[in-house]
């Protein structure tokens, strides 16, 4: 039994290693994603203190939208920009209605208040587009749906093509969101909200116009990861799941590491995989995507309470 | 009648005093430093029973530190502290507290959303030992105990003039009124040595003069024994029996008041922060 | 309500006898309560027996002796009320004293009293007394309540109350017949034996030791009882100093005849909550007491809402309409009946509950004129306030209205057992059981004071209206007459000209002159802001007052006042002839007011004497010239030509022909 | 206006920490009892039982436990929903494993499966703080709910997967289970609710009140008055899930009579969450005043369409009424961020300082 668990599982990782691949990739591609959404959530609580609980629902809606919007009959080259322009607005709205009456309240009810926008973004999204489930436009938007097949070690790993895709754009986002918070004023702004208010307000831009644009960079992160989540697993509100699985990665890479969370999106990523794969389907029943990576994460986080990229803090009085 | 007049409050020779006093703390050789910046190097001092000791030094000179130390906040990576005549080992900041060792600090450290009362009554956490379950149904033991200990700090409230506000939200309290119930949930603790870090800062002249006649009859109706840090030295040189000088994180004086004020290095390092 | 049947038999003639007494018939009931620690710490009446028993037993055996005296000193407190009586069941007489008195005048107070003893507070106390041990050789031991801060001190003559009575306990534990024999001792005091010594704080000279008997309380306090219906259900809040007789006849007397609970509150920065919180149903407090309740509540209703002022004044108007007539018991419209049920309910009940007066029974003022609308106001929220007339020589109680006869200018009806008289000066008189003994070693005072036949000078000038009541118009000594044989007291003409809020100071002219005539201040804030919104432009005092529309303002007050007078059968003889505003405020920096902010009559009356010389040749306008103090202390001077008119006078009112006689 | 408090003064330190010091608080809440006990139970309907009072109570008492920990103690769950599926399950188990034991005991003791749960995972709030411990609850949600799905042990291998609440009686009277009377299974909750809100309230101003308090207001600080931490958390901890966990065994065997382990997803504690908040946290009384809007809202915005008579099809309804609740959870925080206790003890010290404003 013993065996079973400690030891047999890291032997069928060697003796199958074409396999062992394959699940590291896939689970690698989760990752890239987990990372984008928390990338969102590092975001917004660098710059508002809040912690965004609609980013997951963010992805829905903004997929939602982008289908939605494209079953109306308006071509996908025309519903992309039109869907991240109803991102824009609901980065204004958010801003104006939500976080302007609500700054300087204790972080509980503004994370409440995330929670009251991811329950009228459901409503709505419902009301407007219906609740049913639909399928991502993926070849409207021109992705490829292929899959390539390697053979490495003598064995065999499929590499679907809107994996690929996927990942290639999350990592052209990730650099561009770099480049414009390093080489940006509003981005070096953005990064300087996180340590001081004050610092921010002094390179002249308001507080409010860092925060709508936040709010929409989360929101065009949220229309990447809804487009090739999507795409992987069609669109409902189920998507919304995903969304959770970014909360251990913020727990461990820390909730205002940019590097935290692209290193902790893709370690939970593959680590959620791998023990799916060898422990979890063939002891404890599968499905065990849904709490590991919290565990994990908790387990971490007990022997190192700053997380993988904090710093020690010293406590004063 | 000329019998009563005699001098009845008689001074007591304190320097007489302090020479038999019995020895309550002592630091040896205490060094702390975060992440290799030194907050304190080598210092040593005691403290006695029964005295007012007072740690002064320029901003950054590492009197809070000191405190945290002694209370077993910070641990210090060398040196030794021996409490009532032993060696201490490393303690929690809590167990620091059943052991006597109570203070208040520099920026009050109130439960902001409770009222003067619950605020005193928490000092008396440690002191209070009744079941849940008799909590839960506020019986017996529960109620007893609850009641013997709204004794004691109602005695507080009555030491510090505070009866006025025992129901009012502390939040909502003036910044002196903070610090007096800071003081009086530090001695709901009833401790042997009561730290006070700066207990006049920030008030006016009136409340300094309020603030060191409790500090006083403290020492003297519970025989509690007081280091306080503090700035003005006017309120040093009244209160304290012995002072003792940091300067970055060093000892350069210990002794009276009158010593001190004599020091050198002290007049140095005080000019030295003036420009 | 218990009834009252038991609460004053007329046997016991001294409080330790009523103490027993009262042991016995409500042994259970709360006798006094003080806020401490958070709670009403309460004592029966056998608990206070028992508390006082055994510190006048202590007292005893620090060598206490019959006839010593006892001073008491600090803030209302259970164990100093009981001092008193313990103090009174040795033989002792007890002398309460004012505790914030000056250092200097309370050591004349203790050395002319001849203290041995003092009960006191707490430290702050007992270093005041240690400082005086010069001036006070006869002070022996000091016993102290509070024991905070005097753990240091040399104990050989210093005790704390506890430990006093400690002994107190121990002894009678030791010996079984010491409890009788302490009654015995007090059981062949009689009613004519000195109480207790009061010092009348005296506003000329040194203070006079009162000295009053058993008698002089006891039955002064059941008198009191009775015309007020008072039981031993009653809560009072002892809160005023203790060295006022006022205090002593409420808390002490009274609470001991009737039987019922005096509570002291916390302290005097939280009697608002300690008075809401017990609810006295039998309330005194000075006007100033009244008037600060009513500012604080106007202030804050300003602050209220638009629509809960609104609906505030509206019920205000109700209550000034009809609410002191519903007090009074008199007939009113259904309507009005069921407006004020309707403002009991939202206004005057949550206003006398926020006030803590909602169970008051009756409620005392005096002391000095209390503002007429002051008065009504809380007459109309249907709180049965009431005015007295009393002195410490008389055991408080001289005149008191009686239910439902409430006059805003009267003091009342003669007390119970009281006789009044009206001296051929205006003077008034009285002779009562509650007329004290003597002034302490000051024959000569005593005699100036009492008659051979018990009559006693008032100081106070007044007349007895037609109603029996009695009005009190100056102090006698500045009551004097015009030259035609009227009646001038300025005091009172002045009086009814500062009720206006325009007018602030006032100084009335007429004695040995033909008519009277009067200086007066306008109060800048009032008229100014009348000024403000009736766009008068103004760019100092000087030449507000002298402004046409302020004068006629002014006259019409005048007119006013005179009309007033008119009616008034005594009065109606010294109305205002002529008046002038003064050009500048008067002012303590300049010596015209004193620091109490009280007319200098004299001063004023030389400073301006060209002004006063114009008010009587018959000159319309008159230029001056003063020296004044500016605030910086510099001086200067300011000129005017002050502005001087005529009043016409009215018809006296029907009992002209009375008063003349 | 209404609350007089002249002549209400204390006597002893027994009076003065009295539940109620204040005698029309007193009045208050007897009149309320006596609208739960007495007026209610004779007046209203089955559906009203079933889709107003019962939930409300039940909702009401998870949102009071889940009070304990985040209003009073501070420290933020989102596992609410798991933790009272441990009671549900464990009351399901013991009532099988005993079927004869009294349901009442059942779902008491079950409360002690949910708090060594609560404990389990309160420990890591002895190193992790803020949103990161919430996160950490939030793996009790994920772990716990899979586990009442893949545990075939604990829905006793029931092919559906759903536990169903079979037929109890105390004294003879059906309590539960599908022939129970509505108006008996609401006198049930009824009682427990009212038990375990005494309790609560006897703790909360108590010396562990205090400490709790004291945590959430300042931990450091309360370290250094001698406050265990560990102790103040874990009890929260502790009494947190007992009182949740009783609140689910009631929500399954007096209400819902089924549950299927989604039952206690996620959505559940988001729930009671808004509940705890809406109605404020640090607060007894604003969980029943939360459960009662958020219980009320559907059902009065399901009523409208039909009253007004607009036809409106039932799952657009559905998601109007998702969507009015979102808004209104915003426009609630808004408007009184400290919940409608806060709210309520506004009114209240109005009518005491009334007719002065403060």
């Amino acid at each position: 039994m013993l065996y079973d668990v400690l030891i047999d599982p890291f032997v069928q990782m060697v003796a199958v290693p074409d396999f062992f691949l394959q699940v590291i990739w896939e689970g690698f591609v989760s990752g890239v994603l987990y990372a984008l959404i928390a990338l969102g959530f590092v975001l917004i609580y660098k710059s508002s203190r809040i912690f965004n609980f609609a980013q997951g629902i963010m992805v829905v809606f903004s997929a939602l939208t982008l289908v939605g919007l494209h079953s109306m009959g308006i071509p996908a080259i025309a519903a992309v920009p039109l869907t991240l322009l109803v991102m824009y607005l609901l980065a204004m709205s958010v801003e104006r209605v939500v976080l302007r009456p609500l700054v300087n309240q204790p972080d509980i009810i503004l994370f409440m208040a995330t929670i009251g926008i991811t329950l009228f973004l459901i409503g709505f999204g419902e009301l407007v587009f219906g609740g049913e489930n639909k399928v991502m436009i993926t070849e409207q938007l021109g992705i490829p749906t292929g899959a390539f097949e390697l053979e490495p070690f003598g064995g065999f790993v499929l590499i679907e093509q809107k994996d690929v895709t996927a990942v290639t754009m999350a990592i052209l986002l990730v650099v561009g969101l770099l480049l414009f918070l390093d080489r940006t004023k509003m981005g070096r702004a953005i990064r300087a909200l996180g340590d001081d208010h004050q610092a921010a307000l002094s390179v002249g831009i308001s507080l409010s116009t860092i925060w709508v644009l936040v709010w929409f960079i989360a929101g065009v992160i949220a229309l990447v990861t809804g487009i090739v989540w999507g795409a992987r697993a069609g669109v409902s509100f189920a998507l919304e799941v995903i969304a959770y699985k970014a909360l251990p990665v913020l727990m461990l890479g820390g909730l205002e590491s940019v590097s935290g969370a692209i290193v902790g999106g893709i370690a939970i990523g593959i680590l959620e995989k791998i023990f799916e794969i060898y422990w979890g389907q063939p002891f404890l029943g599968g499905n065990t995507e849904t709490w590991f990576p919290f565990i994990f994460a908790l387990l971490v986080l007990l022997f190192r309470p700053q997380g993988l990229f904090g710093e020690r803090i010293i406590e004063r009085i | 009648m000329n019998a009563l007049a005699t001098d009845m409050a008689t001074e007591p020779d304190a320097a007489a005093e302090t020479a038999s006093r019995e020895e309550l703390l002592r630091v040896d050789n205490v060094s702390l430093s975060f992440g290799g910046v030194k907050a304190i190097t080598d210092i040593s001092f005691d403290i006695l029973k029964g005295e007012i000791r007072a740690i002064i030094g320029p901003n950054g000179a590492g009197k809070t530190s000191m405190l945290n130390v002694i209370n077993g906040f910070y641990h210090p990576q060398q040196g030794t502290i021996t409490w009532q005549g032993k060696e201490r080992r490393k303690i929690k900041p809590h167990e620091a507290v059943s052991q006597g060792i109570a203070r208040t600090f520099q920026n009050v450290a109130l439960f902001k959303g409770m009222s003067t009362l619950d605020n005193i009554m928490a000092g008396r956490a440690t002191a209070m030992k009744a079941n849940i379950f008799f909590q839960m149904f506020w019986y017996g033991p529960a109620m007893r105990e609850e009641i013997e200990h709204r004794k004691k700090v109602e005695d507080i409230i009555d030491f510090l003039e505070i009866q006025a506000i025992r129901r009012t939200p502390v939040g909502k309290l003036p910044y002196g009124l903070q610090k007096r119930v800071e003081l009086a949930r530090a001695l709901a603790m009833e401790p042997d040595l009561l730290l006070l870090d700066e207990p006049m800062a920030g008030m006016n002249l009136e409340e300094k003069e309020d603030m060191s006649r409790f500090i006083l009859d403290v020492n003297q109706e519970f025989g509690t024994t007081i280091a306080l840090i503090e700035h003005d030295m006017g309120v040093v040189m009244d209160l304290s029996d012995r002072v003792v000088v940091l300067d970055y994180g060093k000892k350069i004086a210990d002794g009276t008041p009158e010593e001190v004020q004599g020091n050198q290095d002290v007049i140095d390092a005080y000019l030295g922060v003036a420009h | 309500m218990v009834g009252s049947a038991s609460a004053s038999p007329r046997g016991e003639d001294t409080f330790p006898k009523i103490l027993l007494h009262n042991a016995k018939a409500f042994g259970t009931r709360t006798a006094f309560r003080e806020k401490d620690y958070g709670i009403w710490q309460s004592w029966t009446w056998s608990e206070v027996l028992e508390e006082i028993r055994a510190f006048s037993i202590g007292l005893k055996s620090l060598g206490l002796e019959t006839g010593d005296k006892v001073a008491i000193v600090g803030a209302n407190r259970p164990r100093l009320y009981w001092s008193m009586v313990a103090a009174q069941a040795a033989g002792a007489v007890p002398v309460p004293v004012y505790s914030d008195s000056v250092a200097e005048e309370m050591a004349y107070v203790l050395g002319h009293a001849e203290v041995k003893f003092a009960v006191v507070e707490d430290q702050e106390q007992v270093d005041k007394l240690l400082s005086m041990s010069d001036e006070v050789p006869s002070l022996r031991d000091i016993i102290y309540d509070e024991e905070r801060g005097l753990r240091d001190y040399d104990h050989t003559h210093l005790h704390a109350y506890a430990s006093v009575q400690d002994k107190g306990r121990e002894l009678l534990k030791q010996d079984s017949s010491l409890a009788g024999n302490w009654e015995q001792g007090f059981s062949g005091g009689k009613g004519e034996d000195i109480a207790v010594m009061l010092y009348t704080s005296g506003t000329t000279g040194r203070p006079k030791g009162v000295m009053l008997s058993f008698d002089n309380l006891v039955i002064s306090a059941r008198n009191a009882n009775v015309f007020d219906h008072l039981d031993e259900t009653e809560e009072v809040l002892a809160y005023l100093p203790m060295a006022w007789i006022g205090d002593h006849v409420f808390s002490l007397a009274q609470a001991f005849t009737a039987g019922y609970c005096v509570n002291c509150p916390e302290g005097m920065d939280t009697i608002d909550v300690d008075r809401r919180e017990i609810a006295p149903t039998y309330f005194f407090a000075p006007p100033r007491v009244f008037e600060n309740l009513l500012t604080q509540i106007m202030v804050r209703m300003e602050d209220a809402g638009r629509t809960k002022r609104a609906m505030f004044d509206y019920f205000m108007g109700v209550a000034n309409k009809v609410g002191e007539r519903i007090l009074n018991g008199e007939e009113v419209g259904l309507k009005d009946k069921m407006l004020y049920s309707l403002g009991e309910i939202l206004v005057y009940g949550p206003l006398k509950n926020r006030m803590g007066l909602t169970r008051m029974k009756v409620g005392y003022t005096a002391g000095e004129a209390i503002g007429p609308e002051i008065f009504q106001f809380y007459r109309s929220l249907g709180l049965n306030l009431k005015q007295l007339y009393g002195q410490t020589e008389a055991s408080v109680y001289i005149t008191l209205q009686p239910d439902g006869e409430i006059f805003g200018d009267t003091v009342g009806k003669p007390a119970p057992d009281v006789e009044l008289k009206i001296a051929d000066n205006g003077e008034v008189m009285y002779r009562s059981p509650g007329v004290f003994v003597g002034y302490f070693k000051n024959d000569e005072a005593t005699e100036k004071t009492k008659t051979t036949d018990g009559w006693v000078h008032t100081g106070d000038a007044g007349i007895i209206a037609e109603n029996g009541h009695l009005k009190i118009i100056d102090r006698a000594k500045d009551v004097g007459k015009l030259t035609d044989g009227a009646l001038f007291a300025p005091k009172y003409i002045e009086n009814k000209l500062k009720f206006f809020p325009n007018i602030k100071e006032a100084v009335a002219f007429g004695h040995e002159r033909d008519v009277v005539a009067v200086f007066l201040n306008i109060d800048l804030t009032a008229v100014g802001s009348w000024a403000e919104r009736n766009n008068v432009n103004y760019a100092s005092y000087q030449e507000l007052a002298a402004h046409p529309d302020v004068y006629s303002m002014v006259e019409s007050h005048v007119d006013q006042v005179n009309k007033d007078l008119s009616q008034e059968p005594m009065m109606a003889g010294a109305q205002i002839k002529r008046f002038l505003i003064l050009h500048k405020e008067l002012d303590a920096d300049d010596g015209e007011l004193t620091r109490t902010q009280k007319v200098r009559r004299t001063f004023i009356a030389e400073r301006y004497d060209p002004l006063i010389e114009a008010l009587y040749d018959g000159s319309t306008s008159k230029h001056v010239r003063t020296e004044v103090t500016f605030e910086d202390g510099r001086k200067g001077a300011i000129e005017a030509t002050v502005e001087i008119r005529d009043m016409t006078t009215h018809d006296a009112g029907k009992g002209l022909q009375e008063a003349a006689e | 206006m209404i609350f007089r408090t002249a002549g209400q003064y204390k006597t002893s330190y027994e009076a003065d920490q009295a539940l109620f010091p204040v005698k029309q608080d007193f009045y208050l809440v007897l009149g309320i009892l006596l609208l739960g006990y007495v007026v209610f139970p004779l007046t209203a309907s089955e559906f009203t039982f079933k889709a107003l009072l019962v939930p409300v109570l039940i909702y009401a008492l998870a949102a009071l436990g889940l009070n304990i920990l985040t209003g009073y103690c501070g420290q933020l769950s989102l596992g609410t929903g798991a933790f009272m599926g441990v009671g549900a399950y464990a009351t399901y188990k013991l009532m099988t494993i005993v079927p004869e034991m009294n349901i009442f005991a059942a779902i008491f003791l079950s409360g002690f499966f949910s708090a060594a749960v609560g404990v389990a995972f309160g420990l890591p709030s002895l190193r992790i703080k803020g949103f990161y411990l919430a996160i950490a609850t939030l793996a009790a949600q994920f772990f716990l709910v899979w586990l009442f799905e893949k545990w075939a042990w604990l829905y006793n291998y029931n092919a559906s997967g759903a536990i169903e609440v079979a037929t109890s009686s105390v004294f003879g009277i059906t309590v539960t289970g599908p022939t129970a009377l509505p108006i008996v299974q609401y006198y049930c909750v009824l009682i427990v609710v009212t038990l375990v809100t005494w309790v609560a309230i006897n703790l909360t101003r108590g010396r562990y009140g205090r400490m709790w308090k004291a945590t959430r207001d300042m931990d450091i600080a309360a370290e250094l008055v001698g406050i265990k931490l560990m102790t103040a958390k874990l009890t929260a901890f502790a009494v947190s899930s007992y009182i949740v966990g009783v609140a689910g065994g009631l929500l399954v065997f007096f209400w819902k009579g089924a549950a299927e382990p989604n039952l206690f997803d996620i959505p559940l504690s988001f729930q009671i969450l808004f509940i705890a908040i809406i109605g404020g946290l640090g607060s007894i009384l604003g969980n029943f005043l939360g459960a009662i809007l958020i219980v009320a809202l559907p059902v009065i915005l399901n009523l409208i369409p039909s009253t007004l008579g607009i036809p409106v099809d039932s799952a657009t309804l559905e998601h109007l009424n998702v969507m009015i609740v979102g808004a209104l959870i915003i426009a609630f925080l808004i408007l009184e961020p400290h919940g409608l206790a806060r709210f309520y003890a506004i009114i209240r010290e109005k009518f005491i300082l009334w007719p002065f404003p403060y």
